[in-house]
């Protein structure tokens, strides 16, 4: 894992602000990324992330703040002259040119020759395994391989940094993680920087160094994929990243003997027949049993009012769907309890500042 | 596990309110044909088909055949009545008469000129008004570029007239800069069937770069295009079809004109004017004919030529 | 009778009475020959021939002698306003038929001059009534043209100082104007009649008129086209009609008959071979002939009326402006007809170049 | 695409030139319509509302401008009809000669007027025996009309798919309520365009209309025409142009309403 | 869970062959859903689950065999005339009409009066918990709305069955997790027959009764979701159902001692720092280490030559990016090592026929 601290600052945003009418698709967001980072930006539909991509690469300009690439404020700088490229959401392939020529197009514009530019364009098909495609069409293309063109198509220009805007978005879950593992090994052995922007929260927390949750325009958290799933700041980041668990105040009170908003992850909860476990406990009742194959998700109504979902993995206690209505147990440990901060003044980097309770181990 | 849950209900159907239960479509006439269409795709293509068919088949086509046919025949030079002996001499005469090569030469140098000065002038404003206008600019553009359309053709042709003479409108505001206005002749034609045309190519060229997605300019300039080059190398060459649409208007409308030229050509004629003038002239329907089939067999080779780029569906 | 060989139906004999009409007329005429107010409410003629008669007419404009030969071809019109140049053709082509003046009494007002001739006539049967008649004057640029022309050098002459603005009529017909021109010029070329060419006195008319084009800034065959072209001074010199020297509002334009004469028009009512409704057509030439009507049409178009007692109908001065019953002017024309074969100037020993030769050749002119 | 702001202005600067420049004959043409110059004269000598009164009291002018709408009325109509349902059968089925049916929709706009002038005039006259009317004129501006809606209806047609067919007939519907319900309402907009369009090329006809008209029935361009041989009518021509080009902003903005409303639904 | 074979058959395929040209979109399908079933195909793109839905609710034609719906021969019959309604991947809700029209067109259709419609129509939004909604455009509502739109449109006309193509499929995750659990409630609140189409494996063992496999056109296991994941018959069903870890002959030979193909479960194999284990072990080496927030999926390319992919949940030993390079040992019951048959002829019913090992608890 990158150690984005130690490494040179590749991308800075300055109280970056983009409103579009009344409205702020961007709002003051600073950040700052490493080089050779892989960098998410997570957050649901219309939080802003494109916005931010598109800012950066220059698409649109900023109503305030800056944008620097390299120590080089860019903010009034032209797209072409920025050393970042992009693969679009609808990866943008020119339908009118061959997949060779997609991908030499870059190189064409810097004016190298047709030969020489050939020459790389099969280089960067072949590590996406598809020089015998160099001659098609990009109709003629499946979603994935289009976007493994994308892909060839921006990184043979050798950017500094890449941006990706839901490149994965429009394929099917078995395609998208076979993809995911490839990207991956590509930015591994380009080693360049990468921004890549999804909605897909187990998609974040698979392939990045650090995640920006983005809610409203805002970073609402910023971190690890490990210090967004186990100390979430707000119960906005709890539930986005990951299933939880949400006590209220009042709840909390019944469950915790505490005030406070908490949440839990299922996994961190354990279910017996019966009414014997150890540490907090919380009598209820199944009403759901789903078969996940790999886990069993349960949905357990407590008698303190509130339904939770447990999630069971393989080699504990099994259940089924005929335990529709079995009396069970909850049970979990105050230490995977956590303290949710109200989302206010959201920390830039949570992991030095923020005051959150620590799961000890 | 030892306990059993209790019997989910999901066993016993649901129970509806009590009430009537959503009828079949009652059976129509034309819900009987529909079932029976519905299994014959070959008779819908018919029933679809058979109108448009007959009535280009019957109007046009015929009548077009009618005519080359025509074009075979001679007319009687006195009595201005056509007599039906077949022979080439019309057709061999419009091949090898010089009168016909220079004015057919004269009448494509036209054309040419007025799709590509009309071509040059519709791609800027089709692109400010597809890619740099907001809608509602957007929408008032067009109106803007529509609205000429209807003040008839011939009143346009007479206010160019107007227009270009001397001491006309042209003299009076250009010629200070040293610009003199050309007077009547073939530059004055080009000039006023480029201004006739210009709305037919206008708007498929609009409709064409509406079609080109924002995101392809982008990624253009994302790999380090600059704007001419994104231009040259993305949206030209994604926009020849709708060029080509646009051309066959200005081309075609050109090719066939013989009202313009009469009004500003100074003495040009074009190949309409052959035509019309034999039609009329002795009425030489078959000398006409022949004539026609220069403007016909230019189109066809034409059209030929820009099939394959889809143009066609883009008129 | 020329007819006789064209094979079609038509009838070569006129009718013998006038009978009942039939209650409606379609006429083919120049526009602004058949007006009926719908146009200009001060200007109607039609609207009491109606009143009179019970005919309803319904009526077609043409612009120009081509367009009205083909349309007379679909036989669906009673009258036509045949000019010179399409007359011949008609009768020809057999679409129109011989008319019995005698059931025609305002035909007894008509100019002498003007009845029975080559264009409005064929083997001594009349084909229909005199309209109006003009010339083809020769209009110049007061300003700009000087010496006041006197010849029709001015347009033909290879030198013209006033090449590139010159007009000339656009049609075949303009070749009778350059053979006009060659008879005082050339006259060993022994043209008689300018609508009776021999193929070289046409071959020497062209290459005149050839000669002429390059010096022609355009020609006009509309004449708001013509009118426009004088008041802006795109054209100084060339063909024209009264009624366009008339129209022009700049006071700076002059006609003048040459002096070696001109060419002219005078249009013929006719009668259709195949009208529907011969009854009214008749009644229509009479009408169109009466002195109140020849006066209003002749006038509202501009030219010379065919009836002697129009100009008691007409505007103060407006006869004179139109040369009306001067039989010297008059004589000096040499009025539209149809080439034909058979030399309209009565020789026997060559053939005539026709009017589709004509047109070949105003074709290859206008190149 | 992110346009330098000197681009952007540089064609925003052309547009306004370019349309400027459309309209200077059409100013013109309105000048010329207060002028006292009869003959469409630069510059006019006076000013003058006479055409004007002249114009809206011209029957001959008002009649024919009924029958060019009457004309143009019809052949949309016709042409929607053709249009739509050969489109549906291009754009819905496979079958042999596809693209030669495509050309011969193409052909009577592709090819000049003249030819399609006399070749109907021909067929008309000489075949069929007809007598030109005002349902000759009709017929042939319909033939070239076609393509417009045409044009439009299959580009609507691609674009909506086979969905929401499909859905209607899951949902019970026959053939023909399908078309009356779904597939029709979707193609209102594209038919309004593509009749807007063939309005206009029909009511501005003239070189078909002069071969394929009959006697006694004039179009407005065929009455613009006999009028420029006219004395003294020019300007009351300029006047009617005017009329038109003032009177034209309410289907055209009405079709950019209907246009525009479906963009912002899409 | 619904019991199939004790039902009476709502919808039957037999030897249902759909050709594209030279190529066999559906290639001899024969199956039997019963009533009240929530059947679910399942497959990759492309293998033909659109055109067995569509050959079934009649917008294709079969090139050959039959489809009955409810004991009747329907192949030749017209969509209109089925007793079946669909709910389409993009919805096509039609965008002219209202939300209430929208639901009430099939009632429009069978000519039942405005009144009597919308009142039927407004009840069903009710259903789906939009009656605030009737009024608004298609075009107004979000991606979920749309579909349960989609639904109360379909169900209104109170069908015998429901195909429903991949109505998920444009969701976002979170949105599509909320809306599974509402299809699985309209499912059982209507108490007809469901087939659901979709590429998403997690999805079809979440909501089905019964899933069937497709692969190439053809069926390739058709059983209940336990017994797709836990008794796949092929390599192809192990790895598109859930991850398996396929060990071919040579490999098979090496780690557990006999021959054939075999597949085992990432969460089936424990993994121990060293080399003590109980069970069959492996040792290997830690190559990539994935934090998925509920679980670590970390891959060992075992000393044998293999890489293995294992799931390790929460609660056991904790691995992390850091343990990249450490010496493990992989461990598993024999128990759930899979023997996989050759896919060759692929049973329509595994469950009964097909001889596999069981897994013993
Ligand atoms: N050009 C624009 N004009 C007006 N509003 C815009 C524009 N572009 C984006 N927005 C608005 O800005 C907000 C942020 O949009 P953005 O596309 O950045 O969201 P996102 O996080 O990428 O969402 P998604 O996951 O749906 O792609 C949205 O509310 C959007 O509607
Ligand atoms: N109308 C058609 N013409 C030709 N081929 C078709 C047609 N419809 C489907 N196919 C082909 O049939 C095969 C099966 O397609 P189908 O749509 O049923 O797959 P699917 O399983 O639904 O895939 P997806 O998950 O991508 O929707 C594909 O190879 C497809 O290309
Ligand atoms: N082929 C017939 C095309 C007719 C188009 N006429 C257009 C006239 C525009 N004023
Ligand atoms: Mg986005
Ligand atoms: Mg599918």
């Amino acid at each position: 894992m990158i150690d984005h601290t130690s490494r040179p600052v590749a991308i800075e945003l300055s109280a970056l602000t983009k409103r579009f009418g009344d409205m702020a698709a961007v709002d003051g967001v600073d950040l700052q990324i490493a080089e050779g980072e892989f960098f998410s930006m997570l957050g649901p539909s219309g939080s802003g992330k494109t916005t931010v991509l598109r800012l950066i690469a220059g698409f649109e300009q900023p109503t305030s703040g800056t944008v620097s690439l390299f120590g080089r404020d860019v903010t009034t700088v032209a797209p072409f002259d920025r050393d970042v490229n992009t693969v679009f959401q609808d990866y943008a392939l020119f339908p009118h040119m061959s997949v060779l020529d997609n991908v030499a197009y870059g190189l064409r514009v810097r004016g190298m020759s047709r030969i020489t530019r050939h020459a790389r364009a099969r280089e960067a098909l072949d590590r996406v395994r598809l020089a015998d495609f160099a001659d098609r069409k990009p109709t003629q293309l499946s979603g994935g391989q289009r976007q493994r063109v994308a892909l060839a198509r921006a990184t043979v220009v050798e950017p500094k940094a890449l941006l990706l805007d839901e490149p994965l978005g429009a394929l099917d879950l078995k395609l998208r993680e076979q993809l995911q593992v490839e990207l991956k090994e590509l930015q591994r052995s380009l080693g360049i920087t990468f921004i890549f922007v999804t909605h897909d929260q187990e998609e974040a927390l698979t392939l990045s160094d650090r995640i920006a949750v983005f809610n409203n325009g805002r970073i609402e958290q910023l971190g690890t994929p490990a210090e967004l799933y186990e100390r979430p700041v707000s119960p906005f980041v709890a539930s986005f990243v990951g299933t939880s668990n949400i006590f209220d105040d009042a709840v909390s009170l019944a469950l915790l003997g505490r005030r406070g908003t908490h949440s839990l992850r299922p996994e961190r909860i354990g279910l017996t027949v019966g009414d014997t476990a150890d540490g907090i406990t919380a009598p209820g009742t199944i009403a759901e049993v789903i078969y996940l194959g790999t886990n069993t998700r349960i949905l357990v109504d407590l008698d303190a009012g509130q339904r939770i979902t447990v999630l069971a993995p393989y080699g504990r206690e099994r259940f089924s769907d005929h335990d529709r209505g079995a009396r069970v147990t909850a049970s979990w440990r105050d230490a995977d309890v956590i303290s949710l901060q109200s989302p206010t003044t959201p920390p830039t980097a949570p992991s030095e500042k923020t005051p959150i309770e620590m799961r000890s181990r | 596990m030892t306990s059993k849950a209790p019997e989910a209900d999901t066993s016993t159907p649901p129970t509806h309110p009590a009430r009537d239960r959503v009828a079949a479509p009652s059976i129509t006439l034309a819900r009987r044909a529909s079932t029976y269409l519905s299994r014959h795709a070959r008779l819908r293509l018919a029933v679809l088909l058979s109108a448009p068919l007959l009535w280009l088949g019957l109007v046009y086509v015929a009548a077009l055949a009618a005519l080359l046919i025509t074009a075979l025949w001679t007319v009687d030079s006195f009595t201005g009545q056509i007599s039906q002996t077949w022979t080439l001499d019309n057709i061999v005469a419009v091949v090898t008469g010089s009168l016909y090569q220079t004015v057919t030469l004269r009448t494509v140098g036209v054309a040419i000129l007025v799709t590509i000065v009309d071509i040059v002038i519709a791609l800027p404003i089709a692109f400010f008004m597809a890619k740099v206008a907001s809608p509602r600019l957007q929408r008032i553009l067009v109106i803007a570029v529509l609205m000429p359309l209807w003040a008839s053709y011939l009143v346009k042709a007479y206010a160019w007239r107007s227009v270009l003479s001397q001491d006309g409108l042209w003299d009076f505001v250009v010629a200070p800069f040293g610009i003199e206005s050309p007077g009547y002749g073939l530059p004055a034609t080009v000039i006023t069937l480029s201004y006739l045309w210009l709305p037919y190519v206008i708007l498929p060229i609009y409709a064409g770069l509406e079609r080109v997605p924002d995101s392809l300019l982008e990624a253009s300039s994302d790999l380090g295009a600059r704007t001419w080059r994104t231009l040259g190398l993305v949206v030209l060459p994604m926009l020849w079809p709708a060029i080509i649409a646009g051309s066959i208007f200005s081309f075609s409308l050109s090719l066939g004109d013989y009202i313009t030229v009469n009004i500003v050509g100074g003495t040009n004629q074009l190949l309409g004017n052959l035509v019309y003038t034999n039609v009329g002239a002795a009425n030489n329907l078959p000398l006409a004919a022949s004539i026609a089939l220069i403007p016909i067999v230019i189109m066809f080779v034409y059209l030929a030529a820009v099939r394959r780029t889809g143009a066609l569906n883009n008129l | 009778a020329c007819g006789t060989t064209s094979g079609s139906a038509g009838p070569t004999t006129a009718a013998d009475e006038v009978g009942a009409g039939e209650g409606q007329v379609s006429i083919l005429a120049w526009p602004g020959y058949v007006e009926d107010g719908s146009n200009d409410p001060t200007v109607d003629w039609v609207t009491a021939f109606e009143e009179d008669t019970g005919c309803e007419v319904t009526s077609k404009t043409y612009g120009t002698s081509d367009e009205a030969f083909s349309l007379m071809k679909t036989g669906e019109y009673d009258v036509i306003a045949a000019s010179g140049d399409a007359s011949l053709r008609l009768v020809a082509a057999g679409d129109v038929a011989p008319v019995n003046t005698d059931l025609i009494p305002n035909y007894d007002g008509i100019y002498d001059f003007l009845k029975m001739q080559s264009w409005n006539s064929v083997d001594g049967k009349s084909y229909g009534i005199p309209h109006g008649y003009g010339a083809n004057l020769l209009m110049y640029n007061t300003d700009v043209v000087s010496p006041a022309p006197t010849s029709w050098d001015v347009v033909f002459d290879k030198s013209s100082p006033y090449a590139g603005k010159i007009t000339a009529y656009d049609s075949p017909i303009y070749i009778a104007d350059a053979a006009v021109y060659l008879m005082t010029h050339q006259p060993e070329l022994g043209i008689e009649n300018p609508y009776a060419l021999d193929e070289t006195q046409l071959a020497a008319a062209v290459d005149l008129l050839k000669g002429q084009r390059a010096n022609v800034g355009e020609y006009w065959s509309d004449y708001l086209k013509e009118i426009q072209a004088f008041e802006t001074g795109d054209s100084v010199v060339g063909t024209t009609w009264q009624v366009i020297q008339n129209s022009v509002t700049t006071g700076n334009t002059a006609v003048v008959l040459p002096d070696e004469g001109a060419t002219g028009w005078s249009d013929t009512w006719m009668i259709g071979s195949e009208a529907k409704n011969p009854n009214c057509a008749y009644e229509w030439l009479n009408y169109i002939a009466s002195p109140e009507a020849n006066a209003q049409a002749t006038e509202y178009f501009g030219e010379a009326p065919s009836n002697e007692a129009a100009c008691e109908f007409r505007t103060e001065g407006s006869c004179e402006a139109f040369n009306a019953g001067d039989e010297e002017f008059a004589s000096k024309l040499w009025y539209w007809s149809t080439p034909i074969e058979k030399c309209l100037d009565g020789r026997t020993d060559v053939t005539c170049t026709d009017y589709s030769q004509w047109t070949a050749a105003w074709s290859e002119i206008k190149g | 695409m992110r346009l330098g702001r000197l681009s952007k202005v540089t064609l925003g600067a052309i547009t306004g030139l370019v349309l400027a420049l459309i309209y200077v004959p059409l100013l013109v043409v309105l000048v010329n319509s207060f002028s006292t110059s009869k003959n469409l004269v630069w510059p006019p000598p006076g000013f003058t509302l006479e055409w004007w009164g002249k114009a809206f009291r011209n029957a001959g002018a008002l009649e024919a401008l009924w029958t060019s709408v009457l004309v143009a009325l019809s052949s949309t109509i016709i042409a929607l009809v053709l249009g739509t349902l050969i489109s549906i059968a291009l754009q819905r089925y496979q079958f042999f000669g596809r693209d030669t049916v495509s050309l011969l929709v193409i052909l009577p706009i592709a090819l000049p007027g003249i030819v399609t002038g006399i070749a109907l005039n021909n067929a008309f006259r000489t075949i069929l025996d007809l007598k030109l009317t005002i349902l000759t004129v009709i017929i042939a501006h319909a033939t070239f009309c076609i393509v417009t809606v045409f044009n439009n209806v299959l580009a609507r047609l691609r674009r909506m798919g086979t969905n929401f067919e499909e859905a209607s007939s899951d949902l019970g519907a026959g053939l023909w309520t399908t078309f009356r319900l779904v597939t029709f309402p979707q193609l209102r907009s594209a038919l309004f365009a593509g009749g807007l369009l063939a309005f206009a090329l029909s009511f501005d006809e003239i070189v078909v209309t002069t071969f394929t008209i009959g006697g006694g029935v004039e179009t407005l361009p065929i009455w613009i025409l006999n009028n420029l041989f006219r004395p003294n009518q020019a300007p009351v021509v300029s006047v009617i142009a005017v009329v038109l080009v003032v009177v034209s902003v309410i289907p055209i903005y009405i079709a950019q309403r209907i246009a525009g409303s479906e963009q912002t639904r899409r």
